[in-house]
């Protein structure tokens, strides 16, 4: 293991920390500098995750957990800084490098005192970059609490309340319904982590060593079968689950472009993540009882989702319901519980992370412009805000599952899995993508297509930077929906690992 | 004999307590409860702790009841007040009964095992050295803390003219 | 011929240097896609040759896509009759309307886009015909509903252009939903996209693998309705004459030869799954049927001259699957290739009267172009001849061959309805060609003048074509016995062209004798005309307005799927928001308020309190000790 | 006459003395039932160390201190309830509930 592939992972999580603290201490005057420092970290995390990716080993033969490193932290609680990452996690790296540097750069354009916001940025990132590559459970939760905290200061002083006719939603309301939500469902997860943590006896929170005790039987079916709903439940809130999903419109609309594009491009997918990481290694039988609720619930996700979203006015909210239906293909492969099932969610998550970042950075560019997000007043922006527009249409072309962009291949395995598993349900998540491509197209054609009413005659079209941004959000779509063969082959390599207690259907 | 006197200042005792207790009129109920105190002196008579008997006729009779007889003057408007109950009384009587129950329960359940006739008195000097030497900490301290109540009480009463504006 | 697959990437590529360059493109690209077009036509020449030289067959190259959980697919191309056949139709369609769309287009600004959008059209209608296995083809398909949504949605300044597009997308969406769940079946049960296999599994499957017949009819069904949104079949044909918004030359090249083809060509493709099944093949005759009659009573009534020619499109679209549904490979795909050039032409033509009338397309304001226009009156009335079944064009060659498939396969009552929309299709075409182009001059029309050099071309090329392409049908020596023999489902052996005297003798008659009824109806007998319509008014407004379907779609989109979304987001906020999320919220302030009431600030409760606090401790020693 | 007298009177005292403090509504009678409280408690003390085997000094000692903070906290108090009269005309114990939630 050459020096950098023994201190990547690391990195990934010590730079924002870093970058975090050097911020405090630059004035915040400097604006440039502040921006120069935040896009810069922005494209070294977009390097380091880029370079694990490369270097992860799909072989045959390749261990499941590579890039490992521990350093041992509390001995007698068994809790070490364990740091590893298998197929799953190493997509996971990547898109969460990809959405960080687009979400720096965007966030250059738009922000008040650079400075805090930068700040919180990071530490959020570096939350979720330790979620995503450790492997010891303490850890784990410890970057799970730290990926959710920052967000309600992010969003309650940068955030933008929104009016309707009927209800208000302010900012404040919006930030404190997530994180408090989110923190009761992380309350439910610390109890499943605990419980395991007891029940296995090992005194260890090393996630193999606990793999290793559950394949011999440490967890009696019983415990399963009462734990893993816990963590279903408390990852299902922050995967948009479907009861629990009303914070994610709600916390999407209120927070600032950038922070919506990270929380919705790749915080969500932690809690799916956190799903496979603890129930499905953790916890397999218990996963057996539960599957089917879950694949309930998650058809529930997507079909609920797309309708509602069909109901909306303000663009954001659209946005904001099609990431609940999205989750819910996510959730969905994963119920399936089918190597094709599975490996269809993995690349879900990475094709929606990178469709929703693209998706709000385009709404923050109108609303940048237009000042309002309300569908009814915006129409005809075709004619002057030409790049901006078919960004969205490709973002919109990509959530309704056109071949040749990521959304569909990921959305044909899911319901390949899904079919072999529960067709009935599988055939409703079809149905869901159809009811999507209604109001994708319904708004596509009422905002941007048709006669432009005058107020907007004067809407500059999107700046380069911001353009730049889109348009590395726009590579991976395209790359994964024409030749999704590199990134399917590191999933399989980590979707086998996992599928090995049930049989490795 | 002891039995008779004891009895005799039973009554006394328990009756300037109940007098203390009812009555209408606060004078009354300070001179009850000199008499209460009076008749706790005795008891302490009756147990040989002569010391204690005499302490406490002089404390108590003499110092604490003057003061609470200059309280109560001073606290007087005109005529004297007719205190009765306040509205929850019975509550308060119900767990005062229920309370005396169970220790007089405890009491003489096991009345039986450690229940002597013989009562032992103790000279004064033993009572002095012991004061001196083993107590002689919490003695000190018990100087300090009539020193402070002293000073506290003072500093309270007197500066009640200044901060009421 | 392996390098048939070349043929699309020049129109991916010519889509990528336009679309990407953008305005920097000398002529803005124009010449680039139509080189692009060209060369592809000039590629499948090469291929015609090679493929008949290596003995018309069935031909397979393929290259690895990507490999997941045990399930492989492969980019692979197939050759056979029916590529090679569509091949030809849309290349050479393709090449004709982008040189017409020169002239057509000229002066507007967004023309690079245009010929982008176009390019990319080719490029996937030709990877949909050439595709070897499910995925590839709807991949194909789907790119191909997009490039219909962009063309339509051209001029998206218009709001109906834009709603035209968007409807289109849908509706088509719709039927793919169909064809995806179909196409995940089929895998899930056979492992493979691969269609020969699958074709394999389904007609005479190895030992293990038999596939019960429930599910291959419900397989061939939902691709079926995939074929139904993108072929224009009732009752999902409600996008197909909206969709007139776009461009004519789009509609030519899109809504005439190439892709409303694309689902007849879907069903051909995969015929032998129908044929496995046997009431699936019942079910396409019997929707084939009801789309040509319904069509060709919708053009009848019709008074906008690209409407008619929809409407047309549609029934010709049902006769060809009807063709399919009596088991006529060879019938329906001969039709297609001589209904799309016919079709195409027809649009070219409308497209130069709306040219030279400035988009004017009411017939009833035209007449008597013939004198202004003679060159497009020439080509139209050719073509309408032709699709009018008169004898020796072209479509009365693939007609005849429809009505003997028909014959032969199906129920009697399917020939007797077919020859009565034979004769519709001959009544609304004259009925078309008599008001637009002939009888007197109407005086609104005065300002028409010929179209340009550029664009008759193309119209006079296509003509002619349909007056050829019609002799293919006879074995005409040099090793080529009629269509029949070269136009072979894989595996099927040739039939030659036999000539039933009495029905084709019975179609031309009807055909003729309905085609100069027509003309001598609508010329004089105007009033004839009038009095008919009042007769059957009620069934005439219920024609014009589409059978009402168009409107009963938007009463159920309206009220139906707006009510539900409004309702199912009124919910999620009052319900699982409001109750679900403040709910435990509120309850826990309101908890609070409650105990806080217990603080009285009085001394005699607290005393009261500890007290009680005492006596329990005492009563819990108590019993315990006792 | 044994312990038993002495411990029940004890109790007597002390009970009563709670029922004073609780149910009387000036501040003054509050006190003096505490002191009646007290001194049930030191006649229990003393009992206790009087009949004793063992060790009959402590209940004395014990009862002393608890006479001199008796005596500390009669004045305090005194001087609370002179302040509380001043500020408030009335030394009602139904009035007094500033700490109120």
């Amino acid at each position: 293991m050459s020096w950098a592939d023994r201190h990547a992972l690391e990195a990934l999580i010590y730079l924002p920390m870093l970058t975090a603290a050097v911020l405090v201490l630059t004035p915040p005057g400097a604006r440039r500098t502040i921006h120069a420092i935040g896009v810069g970290t922005g494209l070294l995390l977009l390097i380091g995750s880029i370079y694990v990716f490369w270097v992860f080993d799909h072989g045959a033969g390749a261990a499941t957990f590579q890039l490992t490193r521990v350093y041992p932290w509390v001995e007698q609680l068994g809790i070490d800084f364990r740091l590893g990452v298998d197929g799953v996690g190493a997509l996971m790296v990547l898109l969460t490098g990809i959405v960080s540097f687009t979400a720096a750069i965007i966030a250059t354009t738009a922000e008040r005192e650079p400075k805090p916001y930068y700040t919180l940025l990071y530490l959020l990132i570096a939350g979720v970059y330790g979620t995503f590559v450790s492997i010891d459970l303490f850890f784990l939760f410890f970057f799970y609490e730290l990926a959710v905290v920052p967000m309600y200061l992010l969003i309650a002083v940068w955030g933008s309340s929104s009016k309707f006719a009927d209800f208000a939603r302010t900012k404040e309301y919006g930030a404190m319904k997530l994180v408090l939500m989110l923190v009761a469902g992380s309350v439910l997860v610390w109890i499943a982590i605990i419980a395991i943590y007891v029940e296995a006896g090992i005194g260890s929170f090393d996630i193999l060593a606990l793999q290793a005790a559950s394949y011999d039987g440490a967890f009696s079916d019983g415990f399963q079968r009462v734990v893993f709903p816990l963590a279903m439940i408390g990852f299902g809130v922050l995967a948009g689950l479907w009861p629990f999903h009303t914070w994610s419109p709600d916390g999407h609309v209120a927070a600032p472009t950038s922070v919506s594009m990270l929380h919705a491009g790749v915080l969500m997918k932690l809690g799916a993540f956190g799903i496979i990481r603890v129930g499905m290694t953790l916890l397999p039988s218990g996963m057996e009882d539960w599957a089917l609720i879950l694949f309930v619930l998650a058809t529930a996700n997507v079909i609920y989702g797309a309708i509602s979203a069909m109901a909306q006015t303000d663009l954001k909210y659209v946005v904001g319901y099609s990431s609940v239906s999205h989750m819910g293909y996510v959730l969905m492969g994963i119920a399936t519980m089918d190597a094709l099932g599975l490996t269809g969610a993995t690349l879900q998550m990475f094709s929606h992370g990178v469709m929703t970042a693209l998706f709000f950075a385009v709404v923050g560019v109108i609303y940048d412009r237009a000042h309002t997000r309300d569908t009814l007043a915006l129409n005809g922006l075709a004619s002057r805000m030409r790049v901006t527009t078919a960004l969205f249409v490709i973002a919109g072309l990509t959530s309704l599952g056109l071949p040749g962009l990521s959304g569909f291949i990921s959305e044909l395995l899911v319901f390949i899995g899904a079919f072999r598993t529960q067709p009935i349900l599988g055939a409703l998540g079809v149905v869901g993508a159809a009811i999507t491509a209604v109001y994708i197209l319904r708004l596509i054609a009422r905002v941007f297509f048709g006669p432009r009413s005058r107020d907007w005659n004067a809407l500059p079209d999107i700046s380069a930077r911001e353009g730049f941004a889109a348009g590395v959000l726009v590579v991976p779509i395209v790359l994964v929906g024409v030749y999704p063969q590199p990134f399917l082959r590191v999933i399989d390599s980590g979707v086998t690992a996992l599928l090995r207690p049930f049989g490795g259907a | 004999m002891a039995l008779a006197v004891f009895y005799v200042l039973a009554l006394v005792t328990l009756g300037g307590a109940i007098g203390v207790v009812t009555t209408r009129n606060i004078v009354h109920a300070a001179l009850f409860l000199l008499a209460a105190l009076g008749g706790v002196a005795g008891f302490f008579a009756l147990l040989y702790a002569e010391f204690l008997a005499l302490a406490q006729v002089l404390i108590y009779g003499g110092a604490v009841v003057i003061v609470i007889l200059f309280a109560l003057m001073l606290t007087r408007r005109g005529e004297l007040e007719l205190m009765d109950e306040h509205k929850r009384w019975p509550l308060a009587a119900a767990v005062s009964f229920g309370l005396f129950a169970v220790m007089a329960a405890a009491f003489t359940i096991d009345a039986a095992s450690y229940n002597a006739e013989v009562r032992t008195s103790v000279s004064l000097d033993a009572l002095g050295a012991v004061l001196f030497e083993r107590w002689a900490a919490p003695f000190e301290i018990a100087s300090l803390v009539l020193l402070v109540a002293l000073i506290g009480a003072i500093v309270i009463a007197r500066s009640g003219g200044r901060d009421e504006g | 011929m392996e390098w048939a697959w070349l043929i699309p990437v020049f129109g991916f590529a010519a889509f990528g240097v336009i679309a990407l360059a953008g305005n920097g493109l000398p002529w803005r690209g124009r010449y680039l896609s139509i080189l692009a077009i060209a060369a592809g036509f000039a590629l499948f020449w090469f291929v015609l040759l090679d493929f008949i030289e290596r003995g018309a067959g069935f031909h397979r190259f393929g290259v690895d896509w990507f490999e997941t959980g045990g399930v492989k697919v492969a980019w692979g191309i197939i050759i056979d009759p029916l590529t090679v056949t569509m091949l030809g139709l849309v290349t050479f369609v393709a090449l004709a309307v982008q040189v017409y769309s020169l002239g057509y287009m000229k002066g507007d600004k967004r023309i690079g886009w245009y010929y982008a959008a176009h390019s990319l059209f080719a490029a996937a209608m030709l990877t949909l015909v050439l595709a070897d296995n499910l995925l590839l083809l709807y991949f194909a398909w789907e790119l191909v509903g997009l490039c219909s949504y962009l063309l339509i949605g051209f001029w998206h300044e218009r709001r109906s252009a834009a709603e035209a597009a968007k409807k289109a997308f849908i509706t088509t969406r719709i039927g793919d939903v169909g064809l995806l769940i179909g196409i995940i079946l089929l895998v899930v049960h056979t492992g493979t996209f691969d269609i020969t296999e699958i074709l394999a599994r389904a007609t005479n499957p190895a030992a293990g693998e038999e596939m019960s017949n429930a599910l291959i009819t419900g397989t061939a069904l939902l691709l079926f309705l995939g074929a139904m949104g993108k072929s224009a079949q009732f009752p999902l044909h409600v996008w197909l004459p909206d969709a007139m918004e776009g461009p004519s030359p789009v509609s030519a090249l899109i809504h005439a030869a190439t892709m409303v083809a694309a689902g007849v060509f879907l069903v051909a493709r995969m015929l032998p799954l129908f044929e496995a099944s046997g009431d699936a093949l019942a079910v396409v005759a019997a929707v084939g049927l009801i789309t040509g009659l319904a069509g060709a009573a919708l053009a009848l009534t019709s008074t906008d001259l690209k409407r008619i020619l929809a409407y047309s499109t549609m029934s010709h679209l049902g006769f060809m699957m009807l063709a399919l549904g009596a088991g006529g490979f060879t019938a329906a795909i001969f039709h297609l290739v001589t209904h799309g050039l016919a079709k195409a032409m027809l649009f070219l033509g409308a497209g130069s009267v709306m040219h030279a009338l400035d988009d004017e397309t009411d017939i009833r304001k035209m007449g008597g172009l013939r004198r202004l226009m003679p060159m497009t009156a020439l080509t139209f009335t050719i073509g309408a001849a032709s699709l009018a079944g008169l004898p020796l064009l072209s479509a009365f060659w693939s007609k005849d061959e429809i009505i003997l498939a028909v014959h032969d396969g199906l129920h009697p009552v399917y020939l007797v309805l077919l020859l009565v929309a034979v004769v519709l299709s001959a009544l609304y075409m004259a009925r078309a060609v008599r008001l637009a182009f002939y009888g007197p001059l109407n005086d609104a029309v005065r300002r028409a003048h010929e179209s340009p050099k550029v664009m008759t071309l193309p119209m006079l090329l296509l003509a002619s074509l349909t007056l050829v392409v019609g002799f293919l049908v006879l074995p005409l020596g040099g090793g080529y016995e009629g269509i029949g023999a070269f136009l072979l489902q894989p595996g099927e052996k040739a039939h030659p062209f036999t000539l039933n005297v009495w029905l084709t003798a019975a179609s031309v008659i009807l055909a003729v004798g309905a085609f100069a009824g027509g003309w001598r109806l609508y010329d004089k007998r105007a009033d004839v005309v009038t009095s008919a319509r009042e007769r059957f008014a009620s069934l005439h407004r219920a024609l014009e307005r589409g059978y009402y379907l168009d409107a009963g779609y938007q009463w159920v989109i309206d009220k139906v799927v707006m009510r539900a979304g409004s309702v199912v987001a009124l919910f999620d906020r009052r319900v699982v928001n409001d109750r679900g999320v403040n709910g435990p919220g509120e309850g826990t302030v309101f908890a609070g308020r409650q105990l806080r009431r217990h603080v009285t600030g009085l001394f005699a409760d607290y005393g009261v309190a500890m007290a009680l606090g005492v006596l329990a401790i005492g009563i819990f020693l108590w019993v315990r000790v006792a | 006459m044994t312990l038993l007298h002495f411990e029940l009177l004890g109790a007597a005292l002390f009970c009563l003395g709670l029922y004073g403090a609780l149910a009387r509504r000036s501040a003054v009678l509050v006190l003096m039932s505490i002191e009646l409280m007290l001194n049930g408690v030191n006649v229990i003390v003393v009992a206790f160390a009087a009949y004793s085997v063992r060790d009959n000094v402590t209940g004395l000692v014990i009862a002393i201190f608890v006479i001199t903070i008796a005596a500390a906290e009669v004045a305090l108090a005194m001087a609370i309830v002179l302040r509380l009269f001043r500020s408030r005309g009335s030394v009602n114990v139904d009035e007094i509930d500033a700490l109120r939630g």
